[in-house]
């Protein structure tokens, strides 16, 4: 039933002399363009764009659609993703008009509506994280991370301190250490112990001076509570050093433990994850950073302030007195974080623990069901998501990881992050999220035990069902095409 | 609760298969004296209903684009989004995925993005983009970075006093903690003196960072700063409106070596400010200094051709500390947008919509010159927005009746500090102008008229 | 990659306890239902819906969809259909706010946008047409053959004719026939002549005092212009009886004839094919009629009326004076006719000129490519459509119309209407639209090609790569199971 | 063109295979003197901008129930609609295919509509469900048609004055031609007189028709209607409001034959009026004289379960005069709102629904009878409409004021001419009131300010 007319690449699709959007004829003086701009500005050549019509293209990409998954139509266990259910009405109402068709320099009396939003999502951050003063600009994780490093810096520098330091576990995720390396720090990984978590000593004997930020997950990547952070929070901040938690992980603990509470300086949040923006096959997410009140005049320009008058009350943009700056234009991912907001409005502090409840629950319940073939070689009990190995099943019938997530797409799954984190040998790292079934988990435990039974060898060249088969990596990057070039007998 | 799914009686089924009690028991983990003990202090619950109703109370709080005839610039434009756009960005196969790390089940968003990446090609007459970066202001600074690595320099930048203030502080905010000099080149008349950039440059410079048009819509004569640049080994970083190249030479025509972007036109809401769409391209023998992620071409087993993430091993989640850059989460679904975009308007659509503002604008800056005390603020050439001098402290006013009588103009430039030392007290009385395909002859006429009320003090 | 689990039925899906949509709380005060209303009404069990949440509807609905062929995604080119593209700015534009959310008893002068916009709509249909007064009333084709058969009546019934008889040829579609039957008239079916048309003696020995209406379509169902139409209408005419045109195929003549000018008194158009409505899976549509000046005033009530006075203009409703009553509550398929009226304002004249013209080229391009394989009987060119046979490859090779129906779907097209209409044996009846490429047809063209090189055997049992194989359509007759009912032992 | 693909060039290889020279060759089959010798005479075309601005001007133009607070009934009602409900019914896939009358390639519809087959039977406790009818009036229509066959009484039905006018007149069309006589029984006193019903009724009688609520918003006696039908042996017709049967007695329950209805409620837009939803639902003995597309299970060559189309010998396209109904085209894409409607809404959600407008209703109408001059027009009981009488010919002052302060009443009964005979004067003095899910106390707060405040006349 596969249209694969039209999944051809656009530019295969291409017919000299069609037309895709027509516009209105000018309405005002026709006057030649050479007159209007510098001929030599002007380009020369008809551009290179492609000729299609208006029809073919959405037939393209519905049908480019359907060749992939998604929250939407699959149970996607994606491990640190937080691949939850994207409600729909965000959808709509971050399109109303007076929403969307805001222009970022308006003025100020024009955007009290979503000034307020933004200044109550602020609210609503700073008390989930149990810190004072919150910046939406960052849009995305790793940019929360670097500004937040940013932050930092200019606190040190402030203060005359010169700390050159971020400290990470092994199990941190990729955007940790390369943040602090585009903040200018330098990086120090710690390896943990073997419960999975950071170990005190060997955190201690990297402590002095020039310490600056310790960036952890907690829950960790391994989907384990560092059960020690606040002894953790209390040495580093004995040697002056700041805490940084990375809020990947926020859907275990909303509502139950706060970052603030349990010692960190800053975080950030992943509305994109834990707060349903959806994902969007990559982006766009928003990052926002949470900051305890010392760090607050450092936040990037502008933040969003309230002023109560015994009549009015006002929203305006103001910039922190030691603002690091601007780390973006404009002011933030406002769609996105509309989103958010509408999420947190419908869930309230109730529905928040329920998620974590929840999410932990299926979680566990999937580690449970699982256990006898994939084994979690961390933790009796994990937080919202969980690290099982692979290794017996690799070591004693030769399947990998890579084979039960490739087969899995067969079965209607999404596969789980599979060989992250690196601690884990065969890793597949599962985060079922509350929005899941316990059907749906049951489905996905009784589709893996039937995996684990089939064929190595069958199970090296899966999957089947999907609209290719797997690709070839090493030719892709040996030599790699990273565009489509018009044939040259064309 | 509205997202969730288990049923009292199947989470204790579940706890039962864990072997726990409760719910509570799989929290031991989070020490006892860490745990909240009350409830977050966060507004009730709203339904739908009340949510909707609540949104919308506030959406009628704003004044867009929707009840007014939006002719602000600095970076966003009002241009005109085909349904077919939103039709396709709200399929859900689209928006609920996830990045495409498992090629098998991520064709549809792979093909789109190396379509995309194409596009930009073609669009920009560069050899290589990217798969998106957040949006225009750190666009600007990654490329600032890449242009440093890529050519060794690392002491200092050059950057025209015409790029948009914002990412100008951008970029200084990502180089606060080098040791890196950033030396503007203001730009009093409107674009920059050759002369001045000539001197500024050297060869410690790793790159020169031009906006066009710029800042103030002005024309700056790229291709002279382009050909300075590399006469000191620096590299040429354009930044550039994407409509602009359905009229203008491409970076590529003109020799840029990295041309970024905001894509926000191209088929984006304007929203407030964002999610928008940062657009990276560059000559091939970047490649692997690139930020971001790459979709590459190869085949499956079966032969077929299929589309992979490509060239992760610049990317942080391998390379960690040494990535090229720590994005991670880009701006996937913009950049699927720019796509259907690009391929909607193709060839002689994006022709037509860039000449259509740009007689708009030639019109409504001719029309509005008219009026005694209103004139252009600099006698440059423009493409579709400008920036229009008001005298006799009457800028204030003109916005105003502007806004009541139905259209939003600006930024004024007052409105960032960086334009008081270049332009001195002409910086109190400019305001930016912009024109897109979507304002009538009508529309402008009525401006024309508005501002004629106001000057005239009727 | 199927999701087997959420296709399930939405009733297996359901878990009791489980919730979709939250209302709000009532804020007004909470009295017990039985004083509001007698409790005897009150229904006493529990309702018997299913209960889901939210996120498991979206996934079941969005799985279900892409088990559909569809316009959108797939060539459709099912005769007598014009399945053509659907533009996607008519889906934003109908549910603009002030169009979508209007009640339909609305005091005028708050409804002066949307009366115009139906005013309009009904000139335009008036001009296409070339009869002088239309009813946008009838909710789809068949409704507005129904409609205007009424009008017949009450037009001779006003000038004390009693005539039973209503006229169709055998290709008619059954609406034609089954609408008489409602509207009370009695049926004659006329059999055509060899070349697939109406043959005029065996019309006219049909004509008489009793002969009330002739129902044509024009072109008719095997793609062919009734040529001597204006003589059919001459004889018609000259018994005092009225030509009725049913303009599905209307997508073949659009500004090159028009059913007013070539005799004809009434018609009704099919919103939902020639101008975009979706077809929605089966509906809805919108089935307008146009009737000759004389017949206006039997008209459905209301129609849209226009009162121009020298500073305003006014649009209301209003009842034609011998208006035949109402044949639907409120006023018309309001949202399908809007997606018309943009289709119209969007094309202008020279657009719906170019649309037929393409609609014949494309139909007598792909009957060119398959006619070595697929002969058509009747006619040298065709129209917007045309009528192939499989009767050779059939006795050839025993291959029927149904199995290269059914093959087609495997190479990723919607099969042709099959066996209509019933003159030519082992039909195919083959409308690609305009709005298809010549690239799509000549896929289309080859796949036949390759099909009928298929072994026999092995396409009695295709399709094989859609959702289901071929159903058993005996089996669901014999004990029909038209509701989901719960297990016994559930 | 907008949605034309073949260029010049393929048009002219296209003719070249076909054998002509000219596209006006193709036509040579409609004779010269028929074709027309000008362009039509319409408007110019417009682009996608111009056209948006078109329809965005004329949608300015109109006060719809986003700006307002609609409080109108008289079977069309101001319901919330989820937003899921549109993101399904916008799915391509479901909107842009045709009736699904190949399986293998409409599994998606089918299903879909045999689940709402089944939701209707769950919603009523009817036995079976057809797959959907134009609207609410032609519902009524056929099922009087379709209890006329099934009883084999073709002179007569009784229906009563309590009944949708519009709904009675489309009967009237339908039947006009049939030697049938129609009785209408008047509800004087808002609900109809059982005596009244018992005197009309005898055995040559086909059906008897009730609307439950009836038009006025007052409850009949559905279940003492439907046992003095049975008596006479005539089938019980009931038009039902789905949102009530959240809360009160389904038609199976007290023993209707046909139950029919406007499924407008259930997640479809107003839009002034259509396309609506027309359901039938009958008792298992009359399956064979329904009208209209049904979907049934089976099995396929593999034996797994399908979905088709089924006892198709009832319709049009087999059983050509003999059908029972001419319809073909239904209602599919709002039968899929309906159905994900109900589901969303589900045995918890419907009856929520259902209680907020019954308990919003009455609030409404004892706040507003405390108004001197404004009182129910009847004494019955109702559930989510009520008919307000305005005394002193106040009332297009009320509805005037009601409009300005954010409301919008009706319809008048004096919209209706039939009721003039039926209640005399009153009937210039009443106005239905309705009251959803969507209205607050604070609404219904300010709507009794603005009554009292025009009926003082301040
Ligand atoms: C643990 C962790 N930290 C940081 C990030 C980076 O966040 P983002 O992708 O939003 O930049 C991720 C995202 O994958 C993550 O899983
Ligand atoms: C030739 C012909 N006449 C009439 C009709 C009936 O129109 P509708 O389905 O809109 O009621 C159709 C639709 O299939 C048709 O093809």
């Amino acid at each position: 039933m596969r249209n694969k007319l039209a999944t051809k690449l656009l530019f295969e699709l291409s017919e000299p002399g069609r037309r895709g959007a027509v516009f209105p004829h000018s309405d005002v003086p026709n006057r030649s363009l050479d007159e209007l701009m510098p001929p030599d500005q002007l380009m020369s050549d008809p551009l290179e764009l492609p000729e299609l019509s208006e029809p073919e293209i959405v037939r393209h990409y519905d049908n480019l659609s359907t060749l992939n998954m998604s929250v939407d139509t699959h149970f996607y266990p994606l491990g640190s993703c937080t691949m939850k259910y994207n409600p729909k009405r965000h959808e709509r109402l971050a399109s109303l008009a007076g929403l969307a068709d805001l222009h970022p320099y308006q003025v100020e009396e024009d955007l009290q509506g979503i000034l307020q939003i933004l200044y109550e999502m602020q609210e609503m951050l700073a008390e989930i994280s149990g810190l004072s003063a919150v910046s939406l600009q960052p849009a995305a994780g790793a940019h929360g991370e670097l500004t937040a490093l940013l932050v930092a810096a200019a606190f040190f520098r402030d203060r005359g301190e010169s700390r050159s330091k971020v400290l990470f576990p092994s199990s941190a995720h990729g955007t940790n250490p390369a943040s602090a390396a585009t903040a200018g720090f330098d990086c120090v990984q710690l390896q943990g112990n073997k419960q999975g978590r950071v170990d005190l000593d060997e955190l201690q004997s990297h402590l002095d001076g020039q310490t600056a930020v310790f960036m952890i997950t907690n829950p960790n990547t391994l989907g384990l509570f560092e059960c020690e952070i606040a002894e953790i929070c209390r040495l580093m901040h004995d040697v002056g050093g700041l805490v940084y938690v990375d809020g990947a992980n926020l859907n275990a603990i909303l509502g139950i433990t706060r970052p603030g509470d349990f010692g960190a300086d800053m975080m950030h949040f992943n509305v994109h994850k834990t707060f349903t923006g959806p994902h969007g096959a990559g982006g766009p997410g928003a990052g926002p950073i949470a900051v305890r009140a010392d760090l607050a005049d450092y936040l990037p320009a502008p933040v969003i302030a309230k002023t109560q008058r015994p009549t009015v009350t006002r929203y305006h943009l103001e910039t922190p007195q030691q603002s690091i700056g601007r780390i973006r234009g404009f002011l933030c991912n406002v769609g996105i974080l509309l989103r958010g907001y509408c999420y947190l409005r419908t869930l309230g502090a109730k529905g928040l623990c329920d998620v974590s409840e929840n999410a932990v629950l299926n979680a566990n319940y999937l580690k449970a069901t699982l256990k006898d073939v994939l084994p979690v070689p961390h933790g009796e009990l994990c937080m919202h998501e969980f690290v099982a190995s692979a290794q017996n099943l690799q070591e004693e019938r030769g399947i990998s990881a890579m084979d039960i997530a490739k087969r899995l797409l067969d079965y209607g799954f999404h596969a789980p992050t599979v060989y992250f984190p690196l601690v884990v040998p065969e890793a597949m790292m599962i985060e079922p999220t509350e929005t899941e079934s316990k059907e749906t988990l049951d489905a996905f435990g009784d589709a893996i035990h039937e995996i684990v039974r089939e064929d190595a060898e069958f199970l090296h060249n899966a999957p089947y069902h999907t609209p290719i088969s797997r690709p070839n990596d090493v030719q892709a990057a040996r030599k790699p095409i990273l565009r489509w070039t018009r044939p040259l007998n064309q | 609760m509205a997202y969730l799914f288990n049923t009292a009686k199947q989470q204790r089924a579940m706890l039962q298969t864990i072997g726990v009690d409760s719910i509570s028991d799989l929290f031991n983990q989070v020490p006892e004296q860490l745990r909240l003990k009350r409830p977050l202090d966060l507004p009730p619950p709203l339904s739908e209903i009340e949510l909707e109703a609540h949104l919308r109370e506030c959406a009628g709080r704003n004044v867009g684009g929707s009840s007014r005839a939006c002719m602000q610039g600095g970076g966003v434009y009002d241009h005109f989004i085909p349904a077919v756009v939103d039709e396709i960005a709200s399929r859900g196969e689209f928006y609920t995925a996830y990045t495409p790390y498992q090629a098998e089940a991520s064709q549809g968003s792979l093909q789109a993005f190396f379509e995309y990446q194409t596009l930009i090609c073609q669009l920009t007459g560069m050899d290589v983009s990217n798969a998106s970066l957040y949006e225009g202001g750190t666009s600007v600074s990654e490329a600032a970075l890449m242009a440093m690595r890529a050519t060794q320099r690392r002491e200092k930048i050059v950057i025209l006093g015409s790029v948009h203030p914002e990412y100008r502080e951008v970029v200084e905010t990502y180089l606060s903690h080098l040791d890196c000099e950033i030396v503007v080149v203001s730009t009093p008349e409107g674009t920059v003196d050759l002369a001045n950039v000539e001197a500024a440059l050297d060869d410690r410079t790793a790159c020169l960072i031009v906006q066009q048009p710029n800042f103030f819509g002005c024309l700056e004569d790229a291709c002279r700063l382009t050909d300075i640049a590399h006469r000191y080994g620096a590299l040429s970083v354009v930044s550039f409106d994407p409509i602009s190249l359905g009229l203008l030479k491409r970076p590529g025509d003109f020799g840029a070596d990295i041309a970024v972007a905001e894509g926000q036109p191209l088929g984006i809401p304007m929203q407030y400010g964002g999610p928008f769409l940062g657009i990276l391209a560059c000559r091939q023998n970047f490649v692997r200094q690139m930020p971001g992620r790459l979709i590459g071409q190869t085949i499956d087993r079966n032969g077929e051709r299929c589309f992979v993430l490509n060239l992760q091993a610049r990317e942080q989640h391998i390379r960690r500390e040494k990535a090229t850059s720590n994005i991670c989460t880009n701006q996937g679904l913009l950049a699927l947008r720019a796509t259907v975009y690009l391929a909607l308007l193709g060839k002689v659509g994006l022709k037509e919509v860039a000449e259509l503002c740009c007689r708009k604008a030639h019109y409504a800056a001719e029309q509005l010159s008219t009026i005694d005390g209103v004139e252009l603020m600099f006698d440059r050439p423009f493409f579709k927005e400008f920036s229009l001098r008001i005298r006799n402290g009457k800028l204030d006013e003109v916005l105003r009746n502007a806004r009541c009588d139905g259209f939003d103009l600006g930024p004024t430039l007052r409105h960032f500090q960086s334009f008081a030392t270049q332009f001195g007290k002409a910086s109190e009385e400019g305001v930016l102008v912009a024109v897109t395909e979507k304002r009538t002859r009508d529309d402008i006429d009525r401006l024309v008229r508005s501002l004629r009320k106001s000057v005239l003090g009727l």
